[in-house]
């Protein structure tokens, strides 16, 4: 056991935080703090430009081999995202496309997807979102009902998807599709490269209860996509979407947890300024949540580093539940930290101080990117073994 | 031994649910969110005066409906479960309840029959900055003036449809150090109130800023001290635990019904055991508070000293409905997370309802402190 | 809604509670306290004569119809259920004869099985148990295999049952068997009175975590039953089943409450004793277990009002899964009220002090007569209406 | 980077494993338990003397292995997973840690050796009847003698394994008010000990009450003070959270094994969401408490200052043990409730853990503390 990083690795570090001090402290200083769950409504063109700056400088697909990244281990990978987190670097625009899409083509592409696609993501200059959900496929991916059907050169794509984030400003959407309605269930499906800016997709926002938008639905009417655009053979969509699924618990994880760090770092400033740390309950609740964030940071350290020997290990399978329900148990702790001011808004009808927009949000952490019902079932019959 | 509601008190239920529902349900309360107004008042005109709930608990002789506790619980927890934005738990419970506990018989015949018609409503305005309810936080002062009467000084918050209510009962800290209470109509001089944006969109708050506001003798209700403005707050907490008890039970009955149609892997949600499991604990949470909260209004009525009863019931209840409200958004997914379904609506009240009136944590204490528990502080009569 | 009893009430109130205080004045003086769940081994012949005294005085059978009762109202049977527990009168032996056997015959039984079986009971000489689970079938009572067979005149019993309290000293069973083997599941079972003093009836007790034995099990190995002492008709014993498992939710709850209260109490005053009570924490876990004591009085009054005026209203069907909860929960503050002390015994290997068997039999709360599990399943079936 | 033991400390732990299962599993922590012992002298000769447990984190100029805390930690998980009855906790971890980190090297000579034998086995007697865990507790007393020795006055409790141990390592209240620790054989006059009989059957505390105990000025370790022993129960705290880790997973472990076979309504009860959930909120509690108890090991061995870390390992691991063993025994149902079934020997094993070492209350505080909240309670050098 050696929790140490290497001295190079330690380099590397310095260089990101160096680069990120650097940029963040000029054209792009506005930026820190936004973006973000939550916030992904906040300096949208502000953010597409550090996007821009991020692939400049070779930031975007560190994990990928060259030519589209630089082949960095997955340390190197964590490092930058603690130094990005740390750095309060605003939220990324561009994850879907380079740690969803980009992760699975890499695996999965063709040459010609991986040159076609990869350069323009790692460069910052083409964004994505994911069409995976649907009104009547949230949890139940298999259940998807739009339809793609092979016209000629192209597939005509009909039917909604729901709870896509950035669908207003992607240019791509992988979008999950039934390529044979014959087929019921997991068999049947395609996982489609679909162009967002084309007549037949059209993006309406939702808003959530936070009073902003942070997800859309996106309708497809005959919109099309590329006939070779299919990652994996037509009707194996489904393998290639759990692919996609397993590409959600990566390296951003420790970046995560510097985000909660601050956020519980204002929820102990709250409880000083207040005075509500003379009460050991808080005191005790809010010792639980730190502790909570040690876990989780030994958690993601383990797995990871079981992770860069090979395949991530069955433990890994907890980390959404867990980190979900402590994000969640937060929210309420700084609400009663607040006290009788946990209800008063800085404007209405719902301009949101960060520790309440942390509460109302976190109520989505237990439901979106598999709710905890099913991470549960997947641990229960993947991890445990048990019947179903 | 009867536990439950005579027909007479059926039927006012009945007759305010009616009214909701005409006057649009949830859908009213939302629109009286979004547009600002923070109260609805054509419902309030319905309910208020033509159905005669804003004087429920007023005496016949004041021109009110002369009923009591029970009647309001009946009627409140009705008003919960479709979160109707009336000034019903400001004016009909809590300010009422106030006047008729600290105020003379002349200070009734002056103030109620206004309030008991509709006309007027009022609020209490109690806490301070702190939020703590206890009476050694009650800053604002009043002072006796020369001519007779006195100046009222401090800023009061969390102010229940303090931004709407016409007359403000205000808990000043008086000659002497005691508590005592003041009968000031909102447009008096010197009283300047700016509304409080909150989360739950549904209820308004606000700030109270009094500066020097003159007031006659007359406006001080009854003798003053703490006591009757305790009791008033404890017989409002048993009326917002009852309230709670209905928008519990309305995010129960949405959530069952989601979950009887809502299909996922082939078959409705609600056959998975996770989501029956989850809907039962909330039936349960549902069910146990509304059995102390109708407990509760009994003991309202009847019982000497209520402190105790009304801690353990709003503690209670207001746990029971954020836990409902919560599960509820769970059991929905990601539809329940959407500013367009009402489940967040009730979640937003539900979290209110942690301090509302003081906090689940101070009605603990006070519970605690009952038990002869070593937290000892004084609560007694507010006098410094 | 009026919580007062009428003075008629209060006077019969009065009448147990001048009959309680003489009685256990007097020669039954040492069993107060004594009995109970958890506590069941304690003085056995003592409590045997003490429920003799009971029948004696006409306390048995309080709700049947005369002549083996007095037809007292449920309001009755909660007060007297009520100064039962208040004068720590000892732990019922012979609660399963009146309250589940009885109450089902009453309900369910031949006239000539009323004349039979009542009067013993109301007097307090034959004492009964509950042969309902089985080894292969604990929540599952459907899958109940024990077999009777009639062979002449009598039913000639074969098979296991398990967690049957007081099974050692009972005159009687009921119990649930196969008697169509063609039939599976809910079919085919008949619910029998099996005499418990013949051969082919062996009885071992099963050691708890207390370290005490709380529960038998029960060999039926060609055991006989009269052939008329069937309840119901042979192959309905499923419903008989049911029936009786609806009336272990009566008036016995309110006079439960009594006992928990006084628990509480030791809880108080231990962290009074030990200065627990400086913790604010502790006080409000503390305030928590009264507020659910008093939430426990009030959802059982409303469910009993509405009991009086004829069926059981569905809210009764949490009852079970509040108090066990509860009451689990009160046992884990005991020990943190009780603090390092709480892992100290007063002798090896198990001699526990009251709190200490409080926290440890709790822990059977929410397993015996219907896990919680069981308790939400039919929650959600019978109450809310969702589909199996 | 590397979060996992290496190749040899594996097979040090798959050594433990056989060893332990050779001796009986935990069919022989139960026989400790009923026949009263409560230390299985076998096995401890086994792994203690024959494996080298005794001695593993003593330096090898002392006859130990020279390990270290990554290999307490790796060996006592396996401890932890069949309840083995031996003074592992007590004297390789709790004794000798508290040795090396006060002691000086001649007394580390004088001391160890024969701990690393297996010869004699060592505990650390420091609670008294408060069960406070800090050092503003310790009541007992050293007074220095004409003679240049001291005498030792006054009752410890909770001592682990402290009717068995060879040596009690005593912490007193000495002169000036400082704490300092002694090395005290149990064998001395004036030494009275007896067990207390304890819920967790499957591991002994005793009380020592000290009458005028005699002893050398050379039984003072080092130069006195509380850090030194502080940083021992720190690593000890360590240690224990990760026997609580071995634990927790035999509790999952002999649930989903007995999940997948048990038939209830026609189906193994695994199949049930009600139970996977169980199941698989169990698995993240081991699989999160794995984690920072083996992160805390690597810092127990490189890091300065562990008290923080420790205390929050202490309260998570603790937590998370109890959690398992309970929802054990609700998965087996009646069964796992019966004293046969071996549930109800972890559920015991874990409730115990609570308070051992300091309570997970009291490890809370510490971190709180440590974050700057007003807790401000003195915990620093235990001076009075």
């Amino acid at each position: 056991m050696d929790l140490r990083l290497s001295p190079e690795d330690e380099r590397f570090r310095d260089e990101v935080r160096a680069w990120l001090e650097t940029r963040l402290g000029g054209d792009f200083r506005d930026l820190r703090g936004t973006g973000g769950p939550g916030h992904e409504h906040e300096v949208v063109e502000g953010r597409m430009a550090w996007e821009r700056e991020l692939g400049a400088a070779g930031w975007i697909g560190l994990g990928w081999p060259a030519p589209s990244g630089r082949g960095a281990s997955l340390w190197r990978q964590v490092i930058f995202q603690e130094e990005y987190a740390r750095a309060r670097a605003p939220g990324r625009l561009g994850h879907i496309g380079e740690h969803l899409l980009g992760a699975t083509l890499a695996a999965l592409g063709t040459p010609e997807q991986k040159e076609r696609f990869l350069p323009p993501i790692a460069r910052g200059e083409e964004l994505w979102c994911q069409g995976s959900s649907e009104p009547g496929a949230g949890s139940d991916l298999a259940g998807v009902t739009t339809r793609a059907d092979l016209a000629g050169d192209a597939w005509a794509i009909r039917g909604q998807k729901i709870w896509t984030s950035h669908a207003h400003l992607a240019d791509y959407c992988f979008v999950l599709a039934r390529t044979d309605p014959a087929e019921r269930r997991h068999a049947g499906l395609s996982y489609l490269l679909v162009p967002m800016r084309q007549p037949g997709v059209t993006v309406r926002p939702i808003r959530n209860l936070t009073g902003s938008a942070e997800f859309c639905e996106v309708f497809f009417d005959g919109a099309r996509a590329a006939r070779e655009n299919v990652v994996g053979a037509p009707g194996e969509g489904w393998k290639v979407a759990m692919a996609t699924l397993a590409f959600e618990r990566g390296a951003s994880t420790l970046g995560q947890q510097i985000g909660f760090a601050s956020e519980l770092d204002a929820i102990v400033a709250a409880a000083r300024a207040r005075d509500a740390d003379r009460d050991p309950e808080v005191c005790r609740r809010i010792a639980d949540a730190w502790i909570g964030l040690r876990v989780m940071r030994a958690f993601a350290l383990r797995v990871l580093s079981h992770g860069a020997q090979g395949e991530l290990p069955p433990a890994g399978l907890g980390a959404k539940l867990y980190w979900s329900t402590w994000h969640r148990r937060l929210g309420e702790l700084a609400m009663d930290v607040l006290g009788p001011d946990a209800e008063i808004l800085r404007a209405p009808p719902c301009a949101l101080a960060p520790l309440q927009e942390t509460f109302l949000f976190s109520r989505a952490d237990t439901i979106y990117a598999g709710s905890s019902e099913i991470q549960r079932n997947i641990i229960a019959t993947r991890a445990l073994g048990l019947p179903r | 031994m009867r536990f439950a509601f005579t027909d007479e008190q059926e039927e006012i239920r009945r007759q305010v649910r009616r009214a909701i529902a005409d006057g649009g349900g949830v859908t009213a309360a939302r629109r009286a969110m979004e547009d600002g107004a923070g109260i609805d008042r054509a419902l309030w005109r319905r309910l208020g005066t033509e159905l005669g709930l804003a004087g429920l608990a007023i005496p016949d002789v004041h021109g009110g409906a002369g009923l009591g506790w029970i009647e309001i619980v009946a009627v409140i927890e009705a008003l919960g479960a479709d979160l109707a934005c009336v000034p019903f738990l400001s004016s009909a419970c809590l300010a009422t309840a106030a006047i008729l506990e600290a105020g003379t018989p002349e200070q009734h015949a002056a103030l109620l029959p206004a309030m008991a018609r509709g006309a007027s409503t009022a609020t209490l305005a109690w806490l301070e900055a702190s939020g703590d309810p206890s009476p050694d936080a009650i800053e604002a002062t009043a002072h006796a003036d020369p001519d007779g009467g006195f100046v009222l000084r401090g800023t009061k918050r969390f102010v229940l449809d303090g931004h709407s209510a016409d007359l403000l009962l205000v808990a000043v800290r008086a000659e002497g150090g005691a508590v005592a209470l003041h009968a000031v109509p909102a447009a008096t001089p010197g009283v300047r109130r700016a509304r409080l944006p909150t989360m739950d969109g549904t209820r308004a708050q606000a700030e109270i800023i009094l500066e020097d506001v003159r007031v006659p003798a007359s406006s001080r209700l009854g003798g003053g001290g703490w006591h009757p403005i305790a009791r008033a707050i404890a017989k409002a907490r048993v009326a917002l635990a009852a309230e709670q008890v209905g928008g519990a039970q309305a995010c129960l009955d949405f959530s069952v019904a989601y979950a009887k149609v809502r299909q996922q892997f082939g078959r409705p949600i609600g056959s998975f055991q996770a989501i029956q499991h989850t809907l039962a604990d909330m039936f349960v949470q549902v069910e146990t508070a509304r059995s102390i909260a109708y407990h509760a209004a009994w003991e309202a009525e009847h019982a000497p000293d209520i402190e105790v009863t009304s801690a353990a019931t709003a503690a209670y209840c207001a746990d029971a409905f954020l836990a409902c409200a919560a599960d509820a958004i769970q059991v929905h997914g990601g539809i329940g997370f959407t500013w367009e379904h009402d489940a967040q609506l009730y979640f937003k009240r539900a979290r209110a309802g942690r301090t509302l009136l003081g906090s689940t944590t101070a009605h603990r204490d006070t519970v605690a402190r009952s038990l002869g528990l070593g937290l000892a502080r004084a609560h007694t009569d507010g006098t410094r």
